[in-house]
């Protein structure tokens, strides 16, 4: 609704515009192309183009990136939790053999 | 392959099918599906952002239903289930907002306007933000106080869609999703499923370890138990030989 | 009205908190017309033990059995035959000591159930000059008399004594005793909890001692157990305090 | 040995049936309700402390609005002022509702309510309707007040009925929800903090819609009773499950219905025994 981008606040003028009046008086037609302006109102339309697909494209990235990297989060968060239960288990185990040995001991 | 997929387990085999169906999802959003005229190429984040809002909701509905169940039946099983789905439940809502703020500066040029759907699920995130946070630091009784917490942030889903948009009408603001047409929808579906999947998968790995957390307290509480009567140190160390 | 709930039994009662187990599987029968003294060092579990009696907290597992039907869970028809005095007293401290009574008398009458008037348990205790005094004025033995008049207007089936003598004089100690005969001869089973071993046994029909999480009995058996002997030494031999 | 049971019965249990009346449940509940609230209200007649409290804070955020924006434009009054009545309402909400608790927590009261045969729905009932009164006095405060700084915010002839069905209600719903929290955090010795961490969250949509309908009263809208009927709808969901989950949050699983014992939901009854042996292998492949 408000764009950041430069936009055009007149419509373009159509090619034929500029050229009609330029034609046929001394035997030369003139060159069908774009007058000045209008290649610069190109111009700003291209720019003005190449400005929002690259904007949309930066805002593209940033919201893939955020949503793979927060699930890389959970999923590393998760990981460090497996590890730390791993730990746990195993001082479980070097507890249950500490007993192990304690009751083949004897009390 | 197979023997490495179920070793994975059920998770592991999620998390493949999300990540087959990620780079299909997105040639299909970038390369098969028409650029949206009014919002350009920033529509695209839309295939991402939408699968995490309805997995938020999804999710919420999932937590509250099983923290219903925690407390009623008093299941230690559904409890389990309340806290996964209520961890995953705030994870895909940091999503849905981040990406939806990013889309909104795309294309309206502000990352938070008063629509009714962005303040549902800011709201929503914000309940389950708290549900995280009371299970935490919640003292002896924070796993049913977040399990009520749970329970009223799945009843509140409905009251808060629906209190937003009467807050709305108050302050009119043109629809921001329109009707999408088929193309669109067509290529929705493998991002809903890729994000599903993925969450799913998450969930049951945090659903696991939650039980495996169970079962050690367990284990320690028994093996205190041994502490208390000698007799029963042999029977304990026996079993674990 | 409900069936009485004695004989009351736990069945296998665990409780942990986190990773600190407090009972771990404790059977209990507690029988009409007895005394049971519960010993135990702090921390034993004994006051969890009470407020899973009370219904104030739940077992993780193991169950509750309440008289001959063998009703499961606290309800409250069972509430209503349950009296719990804990070592502090659970009293509104602006209110009197007569509101204090009056408020469970009335909220036990709008569910049918007889109590004793508030003067009456009041006079039982001997607090009727002070019972319109705010309890926050009391002392903390006064305090601990007024629950004890609490639980004896709700002539319970079950009283529960967390460590009753607690800031009580002599003749304070002296009342628990009486309520404690009167309870016992009016059928209803007692459980008693103190941290004085000698008092417990002379008391009690029988002492139980919590160690570590489970019930055990006594190491030394005691010449003084049986009704009779309880009878026999009381209320006089209550006089001789300890600690 | 011991007398018999029957004996037990008549002794333990002396005197004669209640009414018939009185074994009705809901009647039972609703004069327990009516009692544990009377005794609230005694307890406050004594000192007035809650409401002194309450109603100071109330004041003193008032004084803060009129402070902070006593430029405010006329045209701007009617959107603003409906969002500082129930954002004070929501902080004076949370005081108040510590504090009722707290009261039962100072001396452990709130156990000897529990042990009693007192219906936990009563309880919750009781604490509901003090909360409630408290907040109704505290918007009797509010209300005039921010009219009276803010004069623009209403049209002529707003009518008073709707006004209070609106604080009624919207306060009904926000005391529906804080009741069981800070009920659950009372009793289980939680952190006061955390309140405020469950509550805003959760109270947010009622309070949303009580500032619509607010706006609407004030500009003698013509929808401001439709409104007023969903926030009723939805304070009775809210209620119903406060009241539900009251028992579950405070004291663990809830027994349900009378008589005998399914006795994997009773209170006090049992989960299935943590059976299962102790050892590595137990932890099976759950563990990665």
């Amino acid at each position: 609704m408000n764009p950041t981008i430069p936009t055009l606040t007149k419509a373009p003028p159509t090619a034929d515009q500029g050229a009609a009046p330029a034609a046929a008086e001394d035997g030369y037609e003139a060159v069908t192309g774009l007058d000045k302006e209008t290649v610069a109102l190109k111009r700003t339309y291209e720019a003005e183009v190449e400005a929002k697909v690259a904007s949309d494209y930066s805002h593209i990235v940033w919201a893939y990136g955020i949503l793979w990297s927060l699930f890389c989060g959970f999923a590393i968060v998760l990981l460090v939790r497996g590890s730390r239960q791993q730990r746990d288990l195993q001082a479980l185990r070097r507890e249950l053999e500490r007993r192990g040995e304690q009751a083949v001991d004897g009390p | 392959m197979s023997a490495l997929l179920r070793s994975f387990g059920r998770p592991g085999v999620l998390l493949f099918a999300a990540l087959v169906t990620f780079p299909y999802a997105l040639q299909r959003v970038f390369l098969h599906t028409p650029i949206e005229s009014e919002m350009g190429t920033a529509q695209k984040i839309f295939y991402f952002h939408l699968p995490m809002a309805w997995g938020l909701m999804l999710f919420a509905m999932i937590s509250g239903v099983a923290a219903a169940l925690q407390l009623l039946r008093r299941s230690e099983r559904a409890e389990d289930v309340a806290k996964a789905a209520g961890e995953v439940c705030a994870l895909l809502g940091i999503g849905a907002l981040m990406s939806g703020a990013i889309w909104g500066d795309a294309t309206w040029g502000t990352p938070w306007t008063g629509d009714a759907r962005l303040v549902t699920t800011a709201l929503l995130e914000l309940v389950f933000i708290a549900y995280l946070i009371v299970a935490k630091f919640g003292g002896p009784m924070a796993g049913r106080l977040a399990a009520a917490l749970a329970v009223f942030g799945a009843l509140d889903v409905p009251i808060i869609y629906y209190s937003v948009k009467i807050w709305k009408t108050t302050h009119p603001k043109a629809q921001v999703v329109q009707s999408l047409p088929p193309e669109m929808w067509a290529s929705l579906w493998p991002c809903l499923f890729a994000i599903l999947a993925c969450s799913f998968a998450l969930f049951e790995l945090r659903l696991r370890q939650e039980r495996v957390e169970r079962r050690l307290d367990e284990a320690w509480l028994a093996l205190s138990a041994g502490d208390a009567a000698p007799a029963e140190h042999t029977a304990l160390s026996g079993r674990s030989a | 009205m409900s069936a009485s709930i004695i004989p009351c039994e736990l069945r296998s009662v665990v409780k942990s908190f986190g990773r600190t187990a407090v009972l771990r599987g404790v059977s209990l029968a507690l029988d009409a017309g007895q005394i049971t003294g519960l010993s135990g060092i702090n921390g034993a579990g004994k006051t969890t033990l009470f407020r899973i009696l009370a219904g104030l907290e739940d077992a993780d597992s193991g169950e509750l059995v309440f008289g001959a039907s063998g009703e499961v869970g606290l309800r409250e028809g069972v509430r209503e035959q349950v009296a719990f005095v804990t070592h502090a007293p659970q009293l509104y401290p602006l209110l009197s000591a007569r509101e204090n009574l009056q408020l469970f008398a009335d909220l036990r009458s709008a569910r049918g159930c007889e109590t004793m008037p508030a003067r009456e348990a009041l006079m039982t205790v001997g607090l009727e000059a002070v019972s319109d005094q705010a309890v926050r004025t009391f002392s903390r033995g006064m305090a601990q008399r007024v629950v004890l008049a609490r639980a004896i207007a709700a002539r319970p089936s079950l009283l529960l004594l967390d460590e009753p003598f607690t800031a009580l004089d002599t003749e304070g100690q002296e009342l628990v005793l009486r309520v404690l005969l009167e309870a016992k001869e009016r059928g209803a089973s007692v459980l008693l909890s103190s941290h004085d071993l000698a008092r417990l046994r002379e008391v009690s029909d029988r002492v139980v001692r919590l160690h570590a999480g489970r019930l055990e009995s006594p190491r030394e058996p005691t010449g003084h157990e049986g009704a009779e002997g309880v009878k026999a030494r009381l209320p006089e031999s209550s006089a001789t305090t300890r600690g | 040995m011991t007398p018999s049971l029957d004996d037990l019965r008549v002794d333990a249990r002396s005197g004669v049936g209640p009414p018939s009346v009185l074994q009705n449940g809901s009647v039972t509940t609703l004069r327990q309700t009516w009692i544990l609230a009377r005794n609230d209200l005694r307890q406050e007649l004594r000192e007035l402390e809650l409401l002194i409290t309450s109603v100071f804070f109330t004041v003193v955020i008032l004084a803060l609005y009129a402070v902070s924006f006593a430029e405010m434009s006329k045209s701007a009054q009617p959107k603003a002022v409906p969002g500082m009545l129930w954002i004070a309402l929501a902080f004076v909400g949370a005081l108040t509702l510590t504090r009722v608790f707290e009261r039962e927590r100072e001396a452990d009261t709130f156990g000897a309510l529990l042990a009693a045969p007192v219906n936990r729905v009563a309880m919750y009932g009781a604490k509901f309707s003090v909360t409630l009164a408290v907040l109704c006095v505290c918007a009797a405060v509010l209300v005039p007040g921010l009219l009276l700084v803010f004069p623009s915010s209403g049209v002529e002839g707003w009518s008073a009925l709707e006004m209070l069905a609106t604080v009624l209600l919207g306060c009904a719903g926000f005391a529906a929800v804080g009741t069981l929290f800070a009920a659950g955090l009372a009793h289980g010795g939680g952190k006061n903090v955390l309140l405020s961490v469950v509550l805003y969250p959760l109270t947010t949509p009622v309070l949303m819609m009580s500032l619509v309908a607010t706006q609407r009263v004030l500009q003698a809208h013509p929808g401001a009773w439709d409104i007023l009927a969903k926030i009723a709808a939805v304070d009775v969901i809210l209620l119903i499950v406060g009241g539900a989950l009251f028992e579950s949050v405070l004291v663990g699983g809830a027994a349900r219905g009378s008589g005998g014992g399914d006795s994997s939901t009773g209170a006090g009854g049992a989960r299935a025994p943590r059976t299962g042996e102790v050892g590595p292998d137990m932890l099976g492949d759950d563990v990665r």
